[in-house]
C-alpha cells in the first residue's frame, strides 16, 4: 500500500466518520452540531489560538516520538510519562540552582532532562535485559514511583518553593530560558518548537539512515533474525530505550525554558500517554506523527471553545478516541480494499499461466 | 563399512535428546500445592514481621478486609485481562471498560437496586469489549492502539453521560446520586471465635485468626462472586473444551482454524466477556457498602494495575489473584497505617530474602543467591537506620513492591504465543 | 509398527476399487498479484496414495488448502466420494472425512500433546479422561510414544509430525493430506513413516501425499500428478516414470545431482574447533560435548544427524549467538571464541540458517533491505555507519540476477516471495563480500529442485574459489553428494566420520540414530522427560 | 448478614482533659454581607472560570456558583458564562479560556482556584481595563486582579476545637485528599485547633496521594480504608478536607459506632449527596467563596474594591462552622469564644502544620 491515495484516504474517512460521531453525540444532548463545529474552526483564527495548537503540537510531538522509538523496537513504553515528569522537576531543580552563560544555561538544562530521562528509562530497560521483566508491566509502576519522587522534591524543605497555595521549583534564571518567536497579536511560538522539529528529522534520518536505526528496526521485527545477522538485541532494547527516555526528557522543556521557567505542582500531566496516542495515529512516521499532533492539540483547543458556546466539552474526549479507532480501522480497510483491487487487476492481466509473481506487501 | 566411530571411548551417551528447551528432570509441584506453599510463606513472613516490629496491624482482620476491598476491582480487571490475551488479544483497554463499568453500576444500582447495577456494569464492560473486538478481529487494529482509543471513548462517553443523566437528579455532572448498596454478610459463630483468637495477641494464632477473619466477616455477594470468578475462569479456560478453543486462539490461531474452530467467535467472545470482567471491576468500586457511587475519575489507573497484576501472575489465574492480593495487601497497610507498616514491610522483605538466599544456596545457584544475600543486608541497614520512609513515597509502597519482587523472582513469564498478532480467516500458513 | 484400526463408520466398505475419492474441477484460487491455481483438475481415487508434485509455489499447499476447506476457491468444485461438496470452513471437510498434515505444522507450543489432538474435536470423547485414553490407544496402534502431557514446544519434529497424525487419526479422517511429511525426517523416519501409510491404505485410507523427493514419491505413490505454475501439466504411472522425466514435467529441465567434480580440498584449516563445549543455560546440561573439528578451504564438511542433537546448538555457537562454555573457535588460526556475532561475520563467515523465516529474513521489509542484514557494517551496503541504500540496491539486483531469485522487483516485501527464491536470495547474501567459511543449515530444505540445482552450483563454485563449507543438512542425498567428508551427531557429540564416496546411507542412517540395535536407548532418553503431572495448569 | 455499623471505634482512652475555656470577647462577630445597602449590578456581565469540577462539585467551585446565585438575586446580574477546567489541562488552555471570557467583553472575570495563578498573570495585563478576581491566590504586579483569599487554618481551628470537645478516645484525626500547602492549611489549623482545647490530645493526619498526584481528591474507595485505618488506631472524630474522596471519610465513620465527622467548604450537612450521612456530621468547616464573590461583585457594581479584605477571615465571615443538625448545641458558646479570641488576634492561627 505505498500509494498516496492508500496513505491519505483514510485520516480523511476517519475525521470524517468521527465528526458524523460526534454530529450524532450533539443532536441527542439537544446541542447544535453547526456551532459547536464553527466554535471549533473559528477558534483557530481566534487570539492566539493557532500559535497555543503550534506549541502544545510541539510538546506532544516530542512524547510521541519518545514512544515511537520504542514501538520501532516492539518496546511499549508506557513510561514516558513518568520519564518526561521526572525530567522536569530534575532539570527545572538542577535549572535553577546553576548560574551559567545565557545559552550554555539552556543547553544545560535540557541535556539535564534528556540525562534524566534517559536514566529513569533505563530502569525497565536493565530490568527486561537482565531479568526478564516486562517493560509495560515495571514503566506502569515505575510511572506512579515518580509521581512519589516529585512530590519528594517538591516538598518546601528540598528543592521546592511554596507560592501562595501552590508549590513550585526554584525559578530558572533569565539566561536559561529560551525566548519564543514573539507573533505579534497572535502569541509567541516556543524556541524550543525547532527543537522539535529537529528531533523528528533526527528521528527520521537516524531510523532510514543509519546503521542503528537499521539494527533497530531489524531487532524490533525479527530479534532472531537480527541476532543472525549480528545485531545485539539485548543491547538494543537497552539503548532504544535509553534513546526514548531521553526525547521523553525533552518533552517539558518548551513549556519549561518557554514559559513557565518553574516546575509547579499544577504542571499538567499525561502529556505520555497523549504521545502513546499519538504515536500510533502517526503510525511511527515522523510525519504522521507531526499531523497526529496539530489534529490532537487542535480539539484539546476546542474544548474551550466549546465550553464557551456551551457544549458539553467531553465531547472532544469522544472526538479524540473515535478519530484514534477510526482512523486506524479506515487504513485497515482501505488496505483491504487497495489488495482487492489489485488481485482483480492482477487477475485479469495474468489470464494464462504466466510466471507467478507477486507484488504484495510493500515498503514502509 | 566406512564408518569411523571417532568416540569409541564414549559409552553411549545417556542424555536425552539436545532439543532447545530444557527438559529439567525434577519433578513439578502441582498448581495448587504450590499455591497453598507460597500463602504459607507469605503468612509466615508476615507473622514474623509482625512479631518483630511489634505491629499487630500488619495481620489484622481490618487490614485484611481493606487488602481483600482494594484488591479485588484490580483482580476483577486482571482476569478480564486474562480472558483476552488467552485469546490472543492485548487488552491495554481494561481501564477504559472499567470506567465504563461503574458508570453501569451506579446507573443500573441506582435505576433498579444492586443487582441489577452489576449485571449493567458488566454488560457496560462488555460492550468496551465488543469495541475492542471489533476493531481487533475484524478490523486487525493494532490492539494497543485500539486499547488507548477505548480508554479514551471510555472516559469521554462516561462523562458525557453523566451530564446527560446523572447531573440532573444528583445536581453534579461528575457524580451519580447515592447508589443502593450489597448487603453484607459474616460467618457468624466462626467470626466471633475468630475474633476472640485475634485478640490474644499469641504470634502465630492470632495473625491466622485475623486474617482468616478478615476473609469472613463483612462478604457482600459481589465479593463472593468475584473471588469465585477465580476458579470459574481456570476451570473454563482450563478445563473445558470451550476454554480449549479459547486458548489455541490466542496460542496458534491458525492451527485452531484448521481443526475446525471457528476463531473469529472465540476471539469475540473472550473479549467481550474481558470488558464485562472489567465493568464487574468497575462495579466493585460502586456497589460495595459504603461506596458512594459513580465519581469521575474513581478508577484511578486500576485497570492498568490488573494488567500488571496479570502479567505478574504468569497470565495464570492464581498468578493474578496473588498479584493482585499483594497490590492490595500493601495499599491497603499504606493506606490504614501509613509510614510505620510500609516500614515494617521493608523488614517483611528482608526475611524473604534471607529466605530465598537459602533456597537458591541449597539449590547452589550462586550467583542469585548472593544478589538476594546482598539486598537483604541492604534493606536491613535502611531499615535499621530510618525510622520511617518519606510519607510522599509511601503511598507508592505497592509499586515499588510489585517491581521488586518481579526483578527478585524473576520468573520465566510465558506470555500465549499469538498475543497481539493479526489473524485473517483463511489466510494463515 | 501396528497399523491403526480405522475409526469411520464406513471402516473398510471399499477396499481400492474404482470410485473416486476426490475429484478437483477447474478449481482457481487468485491472490493479490499471483493466480496460485488455475483451473486445475484432479481426480484421486479411493484407496490410493496420490501424489502431488511440482516446483515451490507451483501451488500444491493451496490446492490442498482449498481441499481442505482452508480457503475458498475462486472458481471450480469439489466432489468427495462422488457427492459434490462445499466447504465453508476445515470443520466441513473434516466432517466428510477429510484431514490434513500441514507443511508447516499447525501445533500450538504452549498446549500439551492431548490438547492439540483433541482440539476442535471435543464433541467425540470431551478433553479429559475419555480422550487421553483413546489418544493413549491410537499411539499404541501407531506405535507412537508420546506421552499426552507433555508440552508441544518440547518436541521435536518427527514427533510433532506424529502428533500431527494423530490429530488426523483422532477425527476419523479416511482421506488424509500429507503435505511434504518427509521434508524433516531421516531415512528410518521416512520408512516407518511410509509403512505406517502402506498399511492404513490396505484398510481404505486414501492419501494425498506432497513430496520434493521424487525417489519417495516413486516409492510410495500408486499415482502422480504434476503442478506446475498453479496449473496441472500430468499425470504419471510411478512404476514407470524416471526422475528425469517427473523433473522435466515439473519445471522442463534436467534433474540436477548434488554430485562433487574434483577434490579441491587445501591443507589450510579455515576453522577449526578445540574442545568445544556448551551447556544449556538453565541446568547446565551438556549440549554440546567436546567437539574437535577442522574444515579447510575447498573443503565442504558436511555434518550428518537427527534434528535436535545439537546441530543448531553447533551452528549458533559458532556463529556467536550462544557462547561457547569451554573450548575455542579459531576462524583462519584467529580466536573467535569470545567475539560477538556481528564480528564473526565481519570475519568473513557466511551464514544460511536453518529457519530462514526466523533467521534469515525480514519478512515485511523490501529484499535490498534484507541484503543489508548483517552487511550493516560493510561495503557494499553501509559506510561508516550510513547506510548506501543505493549501493545496497545495487547489489540486490546483482543478486536477482545471479542467483535467478524470481521477483517482480526489489522493493517487493520478503514475505512475498515464495521459499525457494527467499533461499536464493539468502544463499546470495551470504556468499556475498567474499567469505572464508560458509556454514551452511539445510540450504535447500523444502526448495524446489530448480532452486536446488542453482544453490549446489553455487556453493560448489565458491568452494572452488576455496571457500571452507560446514554443510548441516537432513537430505543425505544432499550430503553424500555434496561433502568432502561428512562427520555424525548424536547427543552433542561427533560420533563417527564417514567417507561420502563410499558410506550408504543406510549406514549413516545407522550412525546417526545411534549405532544399530542401539535404539531403544533413545527412546529411554526420550522418556526421560516426559513430566507427569505436567498439565497446563502450571 | 450483617446488621448496619461493621465496628466500633478501636481503643481505650477515655474523653480529653479540656483546657479551660476562654472568654468570649463580645461584639467582634462582624457581618459583612449584611449591609442592607440596594446595589444595582444589572449592568455587569460576569464571567466565571471554574477550576476542574465547576458547578455540582460540592466544594469551592459549587461555592463561588452559590455566590453568583445570590448575586443574580442581590444585585440584579443577568448575564453570567460559565466556563469550566479540563483534568490536566495545559496552561495555555487556561489562559485562552481567560482570554476568551476578557475578549467576548465579560467583566468582572473571576477565576476559582490557584492554579489560574500563572494564567492570569500573563492574561491581566492585556486587559487592563477588565476587573478580575482569583479566588485562593495572589497575582504580583497586576491591579485589576482581586485575589480573595481565605484563611481556612482560621476556620479549621474552630473544628477542631469542637473535635476536641466531642472525642470520646481524646483521639481524632485528619484526611487530606492531596497533600498540598492549601490541604496542609486546614490541617494545621485542625491541628492547633484540638490541641488548643486539649493539649494531651492526639491527631492522627493521613493524605491519600502526595502533591501533583491529584488523584486523591477522586478516591473515595482509599479514603474509606485510610478513615477505617484511623477509627481502628481509635481516633473518633474524622476531619476530611479531601475533594471528592470525602465521601469515602463519611462513609467509613458511619460504619463505625460512635465515630463522628466534620465537613468542609460548604455545610455538608445539608448536601442532597450526603443525606445519607447526616447522622454523623457534627459540623462543616465553612469556606465561604460566595461570601468572597458577591462582596468583589458588589465592591466591582459600586466601582469600589478598596474595602475588599486582603484576606477573608472568621471576622469577614470568609470562614466559619455550621451548625446545622445542632450537634454542636452544647459547645457553641466554647466554639464562639475561640472564634472571638482569633478574631481579637490573642489566638494566632499557623497556616504550615508543624510550623
Ligand atoms: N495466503 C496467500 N496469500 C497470497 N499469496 C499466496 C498465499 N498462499 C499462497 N500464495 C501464492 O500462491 C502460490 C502457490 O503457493 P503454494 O504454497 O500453494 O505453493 P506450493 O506448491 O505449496 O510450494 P512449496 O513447494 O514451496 O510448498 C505462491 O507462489 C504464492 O505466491
Ligand atoms: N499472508 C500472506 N500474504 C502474502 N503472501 C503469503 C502469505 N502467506 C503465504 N504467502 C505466500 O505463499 C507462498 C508460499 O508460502 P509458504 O509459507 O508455503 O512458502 P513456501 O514457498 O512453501 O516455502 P517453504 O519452502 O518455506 O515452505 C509464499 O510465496 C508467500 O509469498
Ligand atoms: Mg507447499
Ligand atoms: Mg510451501
Amino acid at each position: 500500500m505505498g500509494s498516496l491515495r492508500g496513505q491519505l484516504l483514510p485520516p480523511v474517512l476517519a475525521i470524517a466518520f468521527a465528526a458524523l460521531l460526534c454530529t450524532i453525540t450533539l443532536l441527542i444532548s439537544g446541542a447544535n452540531p453547526g456551532s459547536a463545529l464553527a466554535a471549533m474552526v473559528g477558534q483557530v483564527g481566534e487570539g492566539t489560538t493557532a500559535v497555543d495548537i503550534v506549541n502544545s503540537a510541539s510538546v506532544y510531538y516530542l512524547a510521541a516520538l519518545a514512544v515511537a522509538i520504542g514501538f520501532q523496537m516492539n518496546l511499549f513504553n508506557i513510561g514516558v510519562e513518568g520519564q518526561y515528569r521526572l525530567a522536569a522537576v530534575v532539570a527545572a531543580v538542577v535549572g535553577g540552582a546553576v548560574a551559567l552563560p545565557t545559552g550554555v544555561h539552556a543547553a544545560f538544562i535540557i541535556v539535564v532532562a534528556a540525562l534524566v530521562g534517559a536514566a529513569y528509562a533505563a530502569i525497565p530497560a536493565i530490568l527486561k535485559v537482565t531479568r526478564n521483566v516486562h517493560e509495560v508491566i515495571s514503566t506502569i509502576m515505575l510511572n506512579a514511583i515518580a509521581a512519589g519522587i516529585i512530590a519528594f522534591m517538591i516538598r518546601d524543605d528540598m528543592f521546592g518553593v511554596l507560592r501562595g497555595n501552590n508549590i513550585s521549583t526554584a525559578e530558572i534564571a533569565s539566561s536559561g530560558w529560551v525566548p519564543g518567536v514573539p507573533l505579534g497579536g497572535y502569541g509567541t511560538l516556543f524556541g524550543l518548537a525547532f527543537l522539535a522539529v529537529a528531533v523528528g528529522i533526527g528521528y527520521w534520518v537516524l531510523m532510514n539512515r543509519t546503521r542503528f536505526g537499521f539494527e533497530l528496526r531489524a531487532a524490533g521485527e525479527s530479534p532472531t533474525a537480527a541476532t543472525a545477522g549480528g545485531v545485539n538485541a539485548k543491547r538494543m532494547i537497552l539503548v532504544s530505550m535509553l534513546l526514548s527516555g531521553g526525547v521523553a526528557g525533552l518533552v517539558a522543556m518548551p513549556e519549561l525554558l518557554g514559559r513557565d521557567h518553574t516546575y509547579l505542582m499544577t504542571s499538567p500531566a499525561g502529556y505520555g500517554f497523549t504521545g502513546i496516542a499519538i504515536a500510533l495515529l502517526g503510525r511511527n512516521h515522523p510525519a504522521g506523527i507531526a499531523f497526529g499532533a496539530l489534529l490532537w492539540a487542535f480539539l484539546d483547543k476546542s474544548a474551550v471553545a466549546l465550553d464557551n458556546v456551551g457544549v458539553p466539552k467531553e465531547i472532544v474526549t469522544i472526538m479524540q478516541g473515535s478519530i484514534v479507532l477510526s482512523v486506524v480501522v479506515a487504513y485497515a480497510v482501505v488496505r483491504r480494499f487497495e489488495l482487492r483491487a489489485e488481485q482483480r487487476r492482477v487477475g485479469q492481466k495474468l489470464g494464462g499461466a504466466e510466471p507467478a509473481a507477486a507484488t504484495a506487501g510493500g515498503a514502509s | 563399512m566406512n564408518l569411523v566411530t571417532t568416540s569409541s571411548a564414549e559409552p553411549n551417551p545417556s542424555a536425552g535428546p539436545m532439543t532447545e528447551p530444557a527438559p529439567a528432570p525434577r519433578r513439578r509441584v502441582p498448581g495448587w500445592l504450590s499455591a497453598m506453599l507460597w500463602v504459607a510463606i507469605a503468612i509466615t513472613v508476615v507473622s514474623t514481621t509482625s512479631y518483630f516490629t511489634g505491629l499487630p496491624e500488619l495481620t489484622s482482620s481490618g487490614t485484611v478486609q481493606t487488602a481483600l476491598r482494594l484488591a479485588l476491582p484490580i483482580m476483577l480487571a486482571g482476569l478480564g485481562g486474562l480472558w483476552a490475551e488467552r485469546a490472543g488479544v492485548i487488552n491495554i483497554g481494561l481501564e477504559g471498560m472499567m470506567i465504563m463499568g461503574t458508570w453501569g453500576a451506579a446507573w443500573g444500582g441506582y435505576q433498579w437496586g444492586p443487582w441489577a447495577g452489576m449485571l449493567a456494569a458488566a454488560v457496560f464492560g462488555a460492550l468496551g469489549g465488543l469495541v475492542h473486538a471489533v476493531a481487533t478481529i475484524t478490523f486487525n487494529v493494532n490492539h494497543i492502539v485500539s486499547g488507548v482509543a477505548i480508554n479514551l471513548l471510555g472516559a469521554g462517553v462516561t462523562k458525557y453521560l453523566s451530564t446527560l443523566i446523572f447531573a440532573p437528579i444528583s445536581q453534579n455532572p461528575r457524580e451519580s446520586p447515592a447508589v443502593p448498596k450489597f448487603d453484607t454478610f459474616s460467618v457468624q459463630p466462626l467470626t466471633d471465635w475468630l475474633r476472640s483468637l485475634e485478640d490474644l495477641q499469641r504470634v502465630g494464632i492470632s495473625d491466622v485468626a485475623g486474617i482468616l477473619r478478615g476473609l469472613l466477616i463483612n462478604v457482600s455477594p459481589l465479593t463472593l462472586i468475584a473471588i469465585l470468578l477465580v476458579p470459574v475462569s481456570f476451570f473454563v479456560l482450563w478445563r473445558s473444551p470451550f476454554g480449549l478453543r479459547l486458548r489455541s486462539c490466542g496460542e496458534n490461531p491458525v492451527a485452531a482454524e484448521s481443526l475446525g474452530v471457528n476463531v473469529y467467535r472465540y476471539k469475540y467472545l473472550a473479549v467481550t466477556a474481558s470488558g464485562a470482567l472489567a465493568g464487574l471491576g468497575g462495579a466493585a468500586l460502586v456497589l460495595q457498602h459504603g461506596q458512594p457511587g459513580y465519581l469521575e475519575g474513581q478508577t484511578g489507573g486500576r485497570g492498568f494495575i490488573g494488567l500488571a497484576a496479570m502479567i505478574f501472575g504468569n497470565w495464570r489465574p492464581g498468578g493474578l489473584l496473588g498479584g493482585a492480593a499483594l497490590f492490595g495487601y500493601t495499599d491497603g497497610l499504606q493506606l490504614r497505617r501509613g509510614e510505620e507498616t510500609v516500614h515494617a514491610l521493608l523488614y517483611g522483605a528482608v526475611l524473604f530474602l534471607v529466605a530465598l538466599a537459602i533456597f537458591q544456596l541449597i539449590r547452589r545457584r550462586w550467583l542469585p543467591m548472593v544478589i538476594a544475600g546482598a539486598s537483604a543486608g541492604l534493606l536491613y541497614a535502611l531499615y535499621w537506620y530510618t525510622d520511617e520512609l518519606p510519607e510522599q513515597l509511601t503511598p507508592y509502597a505497592p509499586h515499588f513492591l510489585t517491581l521488586i519482587v518481579l526483578a527478585v523472582a524473576a520468573q520465566r513469564l510465558r506470555p500465549p504465543a499469538a498475543i497481539g498478532a493479526t489473524y485473517r480467516k483463511g489466510e494463515g500458513g | 509398527m501396528t497399523t491403526p484400526t480405522p475409526t469411520g463408520t464406513d471402516a473398510g466398505a471399499d477396499p481400492g476399487g474404482g470410485a473416486t475419492a476426490v475429484v478437483l474441477s477447474g478449481i482457481t484460487k487468485r491472490f493479490p498479484g499471483v493466480v496460485a491455481n488455475d483451473n486445475v483438475c484432479l481426480t484421486v481415487r479411493r484407496g490410493e496414495v496420490h501424489a502431488l508434485c511440482g516446483e515451490n509455489g507451483a501451488g500444491k499447499s493451496t490446492l490442498m488448502k482449498t481441499l481442505y476447506g482452508m480457503q475458498q476457491p475462486d472458481e471450480g468444485t469439489i466432489e468427495i466420494n462422488g457427492e459434490q461438496v462445499h466447504f465453508r470452513s476445515p470443520a466441513d471437510a473434516i466432517a466428510a472425512g477429510i484431514g490434513m498434515v500441514h507443511q508447516h505444522f499447525m501445533l500450538a507450543d504452549n498446549l500439551t500433546v492431548l490438547e492439540n489432538v483433541v482440539l476442535g474435536a471435543e464433541s467425540a470423547h470431551g478433553i479429559g479422561g475419555r480422550a487421553r485414553r483413546r489418544v493413549a490407544e491410537l499411539a499404541r496402534q501407531t506405535g507412537f510414544d508420546l506421552a499426552p502431557d507433555l508440552l508441544v514446544e518440547r518436541l521435536g519434529v518427527a514427533d510433532r509430525q506424529r502428533v500431527e497424525i494423530l490429530k488426523v487419526l483422532y477425527r476419523g479422517a479416511r482421506i488424509v493430506i500429507l503435505d511434504e511429511p518427509t521434508a524433516v525426517l531421516v531415512p528410518q523416519e521416512v520408512e516407518d513413516l511410509f509403512a505406517s501409510v502402506r498399511a492404513m491404505r490396505e484398510q481404505g485410507y486414501t492419501f494425498l501425499f506432497i513430496s520434493h523427493k521424487l525417489d519417495e514419491v516413486r516409492a510410495i505413490a500408486d499415482s502422480i500428478t504434476v503442478i506446475r505454475r498453479g496449473t496441472t501439466v500430468g499425470t504419471a504411472d510411478p512404476a514407470t516414470v524416471t526422475n528425469r522425466q517427473l523433473a522435466e514435467m515439473m519445471v522442463g529441465t534436467e534433474l540436477p545431482s548434488p554430485q562433487t567434480r574434483e577434490s579441491v580440498v587445501t591443507d589450510r584449516a579455515v576453522l577449526e574447533l578445540r574442545g568445544l563445549t556448551l551447556r544449556a543455560e538453565g541446568d547446565g546440561r551438556e549440549l554440546l560435548h567436546d567437539l574437535d573439528l577442522t574444515v579447510r578451504a575447498g573443503e565442504i564438511l558436511g555434518i550428518a544427524g537427527v534434528e535436535g542433537n545439537g546441530q543448531t546448538e553447533l551452528v549458533e555457537t559458532i556463529m556467536g549467538i550462544r557462547r561457547a562454555s569451554a573450548g575455542r573457535i579459531l576462524l583462519s588460526g584467529k580466536d573467535i571464541t569470545r567475539v560477538g556475532t556481528l564480528a564473526r561475520r565481519e570475519a568473513g563467515i557466511g551464514y544460511v540458517p536453518e529457519d530462514r523465516h526466523r533467521y534469515g529474513l525480514l519478512l515485511t521489509q523490501p529484499l535490498w533491505w534484507n541484503r543489508i542484514l548483517g552487511y550493516q557494517t560493510r561495503r557494499p551496503t553501509a559506510r561508516r555507519g550510513w547506510l548506501d541504500r543505493a549501493g545496497a540496491r545495487q547489489d540486490t539486483e546483482r543478486i536477482v540476477r545471479d542467483f535467478d531469485v524470481r521477483t517482480p522487483g526489489i522493493e517487493v516485501a520478503a514475505a512475498a516471495l515464495s521459499g525457494g527464491n527467499q533461499q536464493k536470495l539468502i544463499v546470495g547474501r551470504e556468499l556475498s563480500g567474499d567469505p572464508v567459511l560458509l556454514i551452511a543449515s539445510h540450504p535447500t530444505r523444502g526448495v524446489d529442485v530448480g532452486a536446488q540445482a542453482l544453490i549446489w552450483e553455487q556453493i560448489k563454485d565458491a568452494r572452488a574459489a576455496g571457500l571452507a563449507v560446514l554443510l548441516i543438512s537432513a537430505d543425505l542425498d544432499e550430503l553424500l553428494g555434496l561433502s568432502d567428508t561428512i562427520k555424525v551427531m548424536l547427543r552433542g557429540r561427533l560420533v563417527a566420520e564417514a567417507d561420502p564416496k563410499t558410506v550408504t546411507p543406510e549406514e549413516l542412517g545407522a550412525a546417526m540414530t545411534g549405532a544399530a540395535g542401539d535404539r531403544d536407548a533413545k527412546k529411554d532418553g526420550a522418556a526421560d522427560h516426559q513430566e507427569p503431572g505436567e498439565g497446563g495448569d502450571r | 448478614k450483617d446488621a448496619g455499623r461493621r465496628g466500633s471505634v478501636g481503643g481505650q482512652a477515655a474523653a480529653c482533659k479540656l483546657a479551660d475555656k476562654p472568654e468570649l470577647i463580645p461584639g467582634l462577630i462582624a457581618t459583612t454581607t449584611a449591609t442592607g445597602e440596594r446595589i444595582d449590578g444589572s449592568h455587569l456581565r460576569v464571567g466565571l472560570a471554574f477550576d476542574v469540577g465547576g458547578r455540582g462539585d460540592e466544594s469551592f467551585n459549587d461555592a463561588a456558583a452559590a455566590g453568583i446565585d445570590r448575586a443574580k438575586e442581590e444585585l440584579g446580574i443577568t448575564d453570567v458564562r460559565e466556563v469550566t477546567a479540563s483534568h490536566q489541562e495545559s496552561e495555555d488552555v487556561k489562559q485562552s479560556r481567560l482570554r476568551q471570557l476578557a475578549q467576548d467583553g465579560f467583566n468582572p472575570i473571576i477565576a476559582v482556584g490557584f492554579s489560574y495563578a500563572d494564567s492570569l498573570e500573563a492574561v491581566a495585563p492585556e486587559f487592563p481595563n477588565v476587573r478580575f478576581a482569583l479566588v485562593d491566590a495572589t497575582v504580583e504586579g497586576a491591579p485589576n486582579v482581586t485575589p480573595l483569599l481565605f484563611s481556612e487554618e482560621q476556620g479549621s481551628f474552630l473544628v477542631g476545637v469542637a473535635a476536641a470537645y466531642k472525642s470520646r478516645n481524646c483521639h481524632v484525626g485528619f484526611v487530606g485528599g492531596v497533600e498540598t500547602p492549601l490541604i496542609q492549611k486546614f490541617e494545621a489549623g485542625f491541628l492547633q485547633g484540638a490541641k488548643a482545647a486539649a493539649p494531651d490530645i492526639r491527631v492522627d493526619v493521613k493524605y491519600l496521594t502526595s502533591a501533583g498526584d491529584f488523584s486523591g481528591f477522586n478516591d473515595p474507595e482509599k479514603a474509606t480504608h485510610s478513615t477505617r485505618g484511623l477509627l481502628d488506631r481509635g481516633a473518633d472524630v474524622i476531619y476530611q478536607a479531601a475533594g471528592g474522596s470525602g465521601k469515602g471519610v463519611f462513609a467509613a465513620v458511619d460504619d463505625a459506632d460512635g465515630a463522628m465527622a466534620i465537613g468542609v467548604d460548604s455545610d455538608q450537612y445539608k448536601q442532597k449527596n450526603l443525606a445519607a450521612y447526616r447522622d454523623v456530621i457534627i459540623t462543616s468547616m465553612l469556606k465561604r467563596v460566595d461570601v468572597g464573590v458577591v462582596d468583589f461583585l458588589r465592591a466591582v457594581a459600586k466601582n469600589d474594591l478598596s474595602a475588599m479584605p486582603d484576606v477573608l477571615n472568621l471576622k469577614e465571615n470568609g470562614v466559619d462552622y455550621a451548625t446545622s443538625g445542632g450537634k454542636l448545641d452544647d459547645i457553641e458558646d466554647v466554639l464562639e469564644a475561640y472564634k472571638s479570641q482569633i478574631i481579637a488576634g490573642n489566638i494566632e492561627v499557623r497556616d504550615r502544620p508543624g510550623a
